[in-house]
C-alpha cells in the first residue's frame, strides 16, 4: 500500500483502536489504523453513553474502569476537544426485595473495593432523581460515575492520532492476515497488503472472522442491544440511571428466571440518561440475534414500558428514533487483552461487551506499552486470550 | 454564499460548513455526517435535510448524488409518546 | 382493531385501493396523518389538454371528496389524525394518535406519497420561509396566503403554478427566481438546465401558466438561447421569471422582511449582488421525492431511479414488494401525477385481492386490466415530474425480475 | 388579514368563527382549519423559539413532516400546527428554549 511498512496496524476504528492507536502514535510509533466503514461506525458509534462504574463486577475489571475514569478526566484537555465528559453520578433503582439483596452484596464488595457508592433510601433517591416512581424501594448513588459522547471520543482520539504521525484509512476492510508459519506480518485487505510486525485485533464483534483467517476460534459473540431515543426536553434526568433487575440478572442469573418470556429473550433492563442536547436514551436490551441489527416494534413497546414503570413522567415524552447496537459477548464476562502467544505479532484488544466505553481509553493506554514492549503495569492474565482451551483451531 | 451561515439541517441547527468539514474530517455516508455533526438527527429525522446532505457527500467525493446511501430507516418513523405504546 | 388490509395515506392511491377492496367486500382502513382525507388532491385544479373536451377539468378537491365518500359508503373505515410509525410485514401497522395501538391486517397498502425536497437558502428558517408545497396548501385548501408579497426561489413545475395560484388570490407574486448557486441547489440552479427542464414538461403542461411557460420555452432553440443571453426576466401572467437572478439570502429578524438577489452568469455563478427586494413571505421549490420511510424500515431495500424522484422501494409489476403481504401505489413508487395514483391504487387493490385469495378464478383478468389502466393513466398524464420515468420504470422492473429469480421466485406466481 | 376573501372564502370548509388563544393573546379562527392556518391568517408567523439557538420559527413544509411547527396545546407539547383542527377555546403556546417540559405526570 504504502513504501515504508508501518510498525503496527491496527484493525478496527471504534473506541479501542482508536485510542490504542492514539496512544501508540503519541509514544511514537508508526501506526496505520484499518477500518472497514467510518471511525465508530460499529459498535462504538450504537451504544449509550454511560461511564457506569459502580455496576462493574469488583475485581480486575472495575481497577480498570477507575484508571480509565481517570484518562477521561484529563482527556478533554488533552485532546483540546469537547467529548461531552459529565461526572455527574449514577444510580441504580431497586424494585424488589431480592433485587435489594443482591445490590446489598454488591455495594458491599464494591466498597471494600474501595468505590464510595451508597445505598440510598427511597426518599433520598427521589430527592436526587424527583421523576423517578415512587415505587421504588431504594436505590445505590455513587458521585464517580459519568458519560460521555462515545463518537466524539472515537473521533478525537483518531484526529489526535492523526495529527502525532497516525495513518488512519478508512472503507478498507481487512480480509485475512499474512502468515509466515504462525506468525502473523501483515494483513490483506481491499486495497492490497499492508506488512508489519505486529498487528492488533480491535475488531469487537467482527473480531471472529478475521482470526479464522489465521487459525484462531475467538469466542466472542455479538450481543445485540436496542435503545431509543427522545426529543430533545428541559434537564429531567440526573446522571446515569439503571435498574436493579438489570444488574442483579447480571451478578444473579437465577433471578433472570423470574423474568416473562419475551422479557427474557429480550434479557430487558433499564438504562436511562441524558446527552447534553437533551435528547434521552432509553435502553435496552441484551439479545442473542446474530449479527443483524434491526429494531422491533416488541423491543421498543417492551423498552418504553420498563421506563414509563420507572419513570411515569416519560409517558409524555416522544420518542424519535431507534437503534442497535452490537456488544462483543464473551463467556466470561472479561475482554481479550493481550499478545496472542501461538501467533508471534498478534495482538487482541477486543470482547468489552458493553464496558467499551468505560474501558476504551485505559485498554488503549494498556495496549500501547503492550505492543511497544513497554513496562506494563497491569496484571493482564485474567484478560490473557488463550484462558480459552479452543483458541487454536490449527 | 457564505457556507457558515448556510443552515443545511434545520433541526439542529447544523450550517453546509460544518458539514464539508465532517467529509474532511473523513465521514463518507449519511451515517458518518450524522455522528460528526448531529445533522439528520432531530425531530424530522432528515426527512427535510438527508437529500441535502448526500449532495455534499456526493459534490465533495466527486460522485453522483443518488451514489450516496440513504441512512437506515427505523422505527418508529413518526415521534410518538412512549405512554402510547405501553 | 383487526381488519384485512391496512392502507398508510388516504390520497388518490390510498383512496381507491380502499374503494376497490371495500366494493369486493373486504375489510379496509385507511389511516392518514391529515385531520382530513384527499391527500394532495386537495390542492389541484386544473385542465388536462390531453383529455377529450367536457372531461378536462381536473377539480382534486371534488375528486377528494366523491372518492373519501364512496370508500365510507362501500364499508372502509377512514381514520384520520393517526401516525403510523412502523409497518408489521404480516401482521398489520403500529399506530399513534388513534383509537389503539395496532391495525391488525393481513396486507398493508403504502401509499404515503412524496415529500418536497428541500431548496436552501441564507435565512431559511425565518418565519414567513415556507416550501412552495406548503404555500399551496395553506392558498388553495385553507384560504390563507402565505403574504401579500411574496417571492419565489427555485424554478419548475410546482413553483410556477404555485406563484400562479398565488397571484391569483391576490398575491403580489415579486417574481420567481433561481434558487442560490453552489452544491445545495446543484444543477436546479443553472439557467441553461432550468430552461431545458423546463421546456421538456412544458409542452403538455396543465393549466394556463404553465402554458405560458411552455410558450415561452418550448420553442426553438435560439429562443432558448436568447432567454440565456437576455437579463431581463420573462414574464408569465404578469409574474417576473428571472432566469439570470438568484436569491441570495432572506433577510429579517423575527419574520422576513426583505430578500437579496443576485445576477448569475450563464454557467451558475453570481455575478454581482444585484438588489434588496421587499417581501413578507418567500416560498422555496426543490421538486418532490418519494416519502418512503416506512416501507424502508420494513426492510424493503431502496434503488436510486432519478427518473422518478430519488430512491423508490423496489417493487413489482403488480406492486408488491419483498415483503410478503406489504404493497405500494401512488407517489411512493416514483413521483406521478394523481391521475396515475389512481389507477396505481386501484391496481394495488386488485393485486392484494389476488394475494389475499379473494379475487375468484374467473376474475384474473381484472389484473391484466388494472395494469393497463395504469399504462393508460400515465399516457395521458398531463405533466412528467421527472425526465425518464419510463425508462426507469423499465429498469425497475428488470432489477425485480432478477431479484425474483434470484431468491427462487419469491412469493409471487 | 391573510385569509382569502369574498367567493374564495368557500376554499375551506371550516366552520363558524371561534376564539382561541395563542402566547396568552385572543385571536379568531375558522374551528376545524389547521392551528397554522388560524394563526398565519391572523399574520402570526412566529410559532415557536428554536430550543438551543432561541431563533424564531414558524412553517415550513405545511403537511406534517418537518415538525418546525410544534406548539403546545392544551398543555401537550409537541402538537404540529399545521395538522391540528383548531377548535374554540384551545390554548395554544410557543414552544422555547428550556420551556419543553415534560415533567408533569
Amino acid at each position: 500500500m504504502n513504501a515504508k511498512s508501518p510498525d503496527v496496524i491496527i484493525v478496527g476504528g471504534g473506541i479501542v483502536g482508536t485510542s490504542t492507536a492514539y496512544f501508540l502514535a503519541r509514544k511514537g510509533v508508526k501506526v496505520v489504523l484499518l477500518e472497514a466503514g467510518d471511525i465508530a461506525g460499529g459498535t462504538s458509534g450504537a451504544c449509550d453513553r454511560a461511564i457506569m462504574i459502580q455496576s462493574k463486577n469488583p475485581g480486575p475489571l472495575l481497577k480498570m474502569a477507575l484508571a480509565s475514569a481517570g484518562i477521561y478526566e484529563r482527556l478533554e484537555d488533552e485532546l483540546g476537544e469537547t467529548l461531552e465528559y459529565n461526572k455527574k453520578g449514577g444510580m441504580i433503582v431497586i424494585e424488589r426485595e431480592e433485587e435489594m439483596k443482591v445490590m446489598e452484596r454488591i455495594v458491599d464488595r464494591q466498597r471494600a473495593s474501595g468505590i464510595d457508592v451508597q445505598l440510598i433510601s427511597r426518599k433520598e433517591a427521589i430527592a436526587i432523581q424527583p421523576a423517578v416512581a415512587p415505587h421504588i424501594i431504594g436505590a445505590t448513588w455513587w458521585d464517580g460515575d459519568a458519560d460521555v459522547n462515545p463518537m466524539a471520543v472515537c473521533l478525537a482520539m483518531t484526529r489526535a492520532a492523526r495529527a502525532k504521525g497516525a495513518k488512519i484509512v478508512l472503507n478498507t476492510r481487512v480480509d485475512s492476515f499474512i502468515m509466515e508459519k504462525n506468525r502473523v506480518t501483515g494483513v490483506n485487505t481491499a486495497a492490497g497488503p499492508i506488512r508489519a510486525d505486529r498487528v492488533l485485533v480491535a475488531a469487537g464483534v467482527w473480531s471472529p472472522e478475521l482470526g479464522k483467517t489465521a487459525g484462531l476460534k475467538i469466542p466472542i459473540i455479538p450481543r445485540k442491544g436496542q435503545i431509543l431515543v427522545s426529543e430533545r426536553i428541559a434537564p429531567l434526568i440526573n446522571g446515569n440511571v439503571l435498574s436493579g433487575s438489570y444488574i442483579a440478572c447480571k451478578h444473579n442469573p437465577k433471578l433472570a428466571e423470574k423474568a416473562g418470556q419475551s422479557e427474557k429473550k429480550l434479557g430487558l433492563g433499564l438504562s436511562l440518561g441524558q446527552t447534553k442536547n437533551g435528547n434521552l436514551l432509553i435502553g435496552g436490551t441484551r439479545e442473542f440475534a446474530g449479527y443483524e441489527r434491526s429494531t422491533s416494534s416488541e423491543a421498543i413497546k417492551a423498552i418504553a414500558a420498563n421506563a414509563v414503570r420507572l419513570f411515569p413522567s416519560l409517558k409524555n415524552v416522544r420518542i424519535i428514533r431507534s437503534f442497535a447496537g452490537l456488544r462483543p459477548y464473551t463467556p466470561d464476562g472479561l475482554p481479550l487483552l493481550g499478545q496472542v502467544e501461538g501467533r508471534p505479532g498478534m495482538y487482541m484488544a477486543a470482547g468489552h461487551e458493553g464496558d467499551g466505553v468505560a474501558l476504551g481509553p485505559i485498554t488503549g493506554n494498556i495496549m500501547a506499552d503492550v505492543i511497544a514492549g513497554d513496562q506494563v503495569d497491569w496484571d493482564l492474565f485474567p484478560f490473557n486470550p488463550e484462558r480459552f482451551e479452543d483458541l487454536y483451531t490449527s | 454564499m457564505p457556507d457558515d451561515k448556510l443552515i443545511v439541517c434545520r433541526c439542529e441547527e447544523v450550517t453546509l460548513d460544518e458539514i464539508k468539514k465532517a467529509v474532511k474530517d473523513g465521514a463518507s455516508t449519511v451515517s458518518g455526517i450524522k455522528k460528526r455533526t448531529r445533522a439528520c438527527m432531530g425531530m424530522c429525522q432528515g426527512r427535510v435535510c438527508q437529500s441535502l446532505v448526500k449532495k455534499v457527500l456526493a459534490h465533495e467525493s466527486g460522485n453522483q448524488a443518488d451514489s450516496i446511501e440513504t441512512a437506515t430507516s427505523r422505527s418508529p418513523v413518526r415521534p410518538i409518546q412512549l405512554g402510547e405504546i405501553i | 382493531m383487526k381488519t384485512d388490509v391496512a392502507i398508510v395515506g388516504a390520497g388518490p392511491a390510498g383512496l381507491s385501493a380502499a374503494l376497490y377492496l371495500a366494493r369486493r367486500g373486504l375489510g379496509v382502513v385507511v389511516l392518514d396523518e391529515y385531520f382530513r382525507a384527499g391527500g394532495r388532491l386537495a390542492g389541484q385544479l386544473y385542465e388536462n389538454p390531453k383529455k377529450p373536451p367536457g372531461q378536462r377539468l381536473w377539480d382534486g378537491k371534488a375528486i377528494a371528496e366523491k372518492l373519501s365518500g364512496d370508500v365510507k359508503k362501500a364499508g372502509a373505515t377512514i381514520l384520520t389524525g393517526v401516525s403510523v410509525w412502523e409497518i408489521a410485514p404480516g401482521s398489520g401497522v403500529f399506530i399513534s394518535g388513534g383509537p389503539c395501538q395496532k391495525i391488525a391486517a393481513k396486507a398493508v397498502l403504502i401509499a404515503t406519497g412524496a415529500a418536497e425536497r428541500a431548496m436552501p437558502v441564507e435565512g431559511w428558517t425565518i418565519p414567513g420561509v415556507m416550501s412552495a408545497g406548503a404555500a399551496q396548501v395553506f392558498a388553495n385548501v385553507h384560504g390563507v396566503l402565505p403574504g401579500r408579497k411574496v417571492v419565489m426561489a427555485g424554478i419548475d413545475p410546482l413553483s410556477i403554478t404555485v406563484a400562479g395560484e398565488l397571484k391569483k388570490a391576490g398575491v403580489e407574486v415579486v417574481g420567481i427566481f433561481l434558487p442560490p448557486p453552489g452544491i445545495l441547489a446543484g444543477s436546479s440552479g443553472l439557467p441553461q438546465w432550468v430552461i431545458g427542464e423546463l421546456s421538456r414538461s412544458a409542452d403538455m403542461a396543465p393549466g394556463t401558466f404553465l402554458k405560458m411557460a411552455g410558450k415561452l420555452f418550448g420553442g426553438s432553440y435560439r429562443e432558448v438561447g436568447a432567454r440565456l443571453c437576455s437579463l431581463a426576466p420573462a414574464n408569465i401572467w404578469g409574474i417576473p421569471l428571472h432566469l439570470r437572478k438568484a436569491v441570495i439570502r432572506v433577510e429579517g429578524e423575527e419574520q422576513v422582511d426583505s430578500v437579496l438577489t443576485a445576477r448569475i452568469s450563464h454557467d451558475g455563478k453570481i455575478e454581482q449582488e444585484d438588489c434588496r427586494i421587499e417581501a413578507d413571505a418567500v416560498c422555496l421549490s426543490g421538486g418532490l421525492y418519494p416519502l418512503t420511510d416506512l416501507i424502508a424500515a420494513a426492510g424493503c431495500p431502496l434503488v436510486s431511479m432519478p427518473g422518478l424522484g430519488g430512491m423508490v422501494p423496489l417493487h413489482g409489476p403488480l406492486l408488491q414488494t419483498q415483503s410478503k403481504g406489504v404493497f405500494l401505489a401512488g407517489s411512493v413508487t416514483g413521483i406521478e401525477g394523481a391521475p396515475v395514483a389512481i389507477a396505481q391504487g386501484h391496481l394495488a387493490g386488485v393485486s392484494i385481492a389476488a394475494f389475499l385469495g379473494r379475487l375468484g378464478k374467473g376474475n384474473r383478468h381484472e389484473l391484466d386490466r388494472a395494469v393497463e389502466m395504469v399504462g393508460q393513466a400515465r399516457e395521458e398524464s398531463p405533466l412528467k415530474f421527472y425526465p425518464g420515468a419510463d425508462g426507469a420504470r423499465k429498469e425497475l422492473a428488470a432489477l425485480w425480475d432478477r431479484w425474483k429469480i434470484n431468491s427462487a421466485g419469491g412469493n409471487y406466481a | 388579514m391573510l385569509r382569502i376573501k369574498g367567493k374564495d372564502r368557500e376554499k375551506g370548509r371550516e366552520g363558524d368563527q371561534i376564539t382561541f388563544t395563542f402566547n396568552g393573546l385572543s385571536y379568531q379562527g375558522l374551528a376545524g382549519e389547521p392551528i397554522a392556518a388560524a394563526l398565519l391568517a391572523n399574520g402570526v408567523r412566529t410559532l415557536r423559539h428554536h430550543e438551543k439557538s432561541g431563533k424564531p420559527r414558524g412553517i415550513y413544509c405545511g403537511i406534517g413532516h418537518c415538525y418546525e411547527c410544534r406548539v403546545t396545546v392544551d398543555g401537550v407539547p409537541g402538537v404540529r400546527a399545521c395538522l391540528t383542527p383548531l377548535k374554540e377555546g384551545m390554548e395554544v403556546m410557543s414552544e422555547r428554549a428550556g420551556e419543553v417540559t415534560s415533567n408533569e405526570n
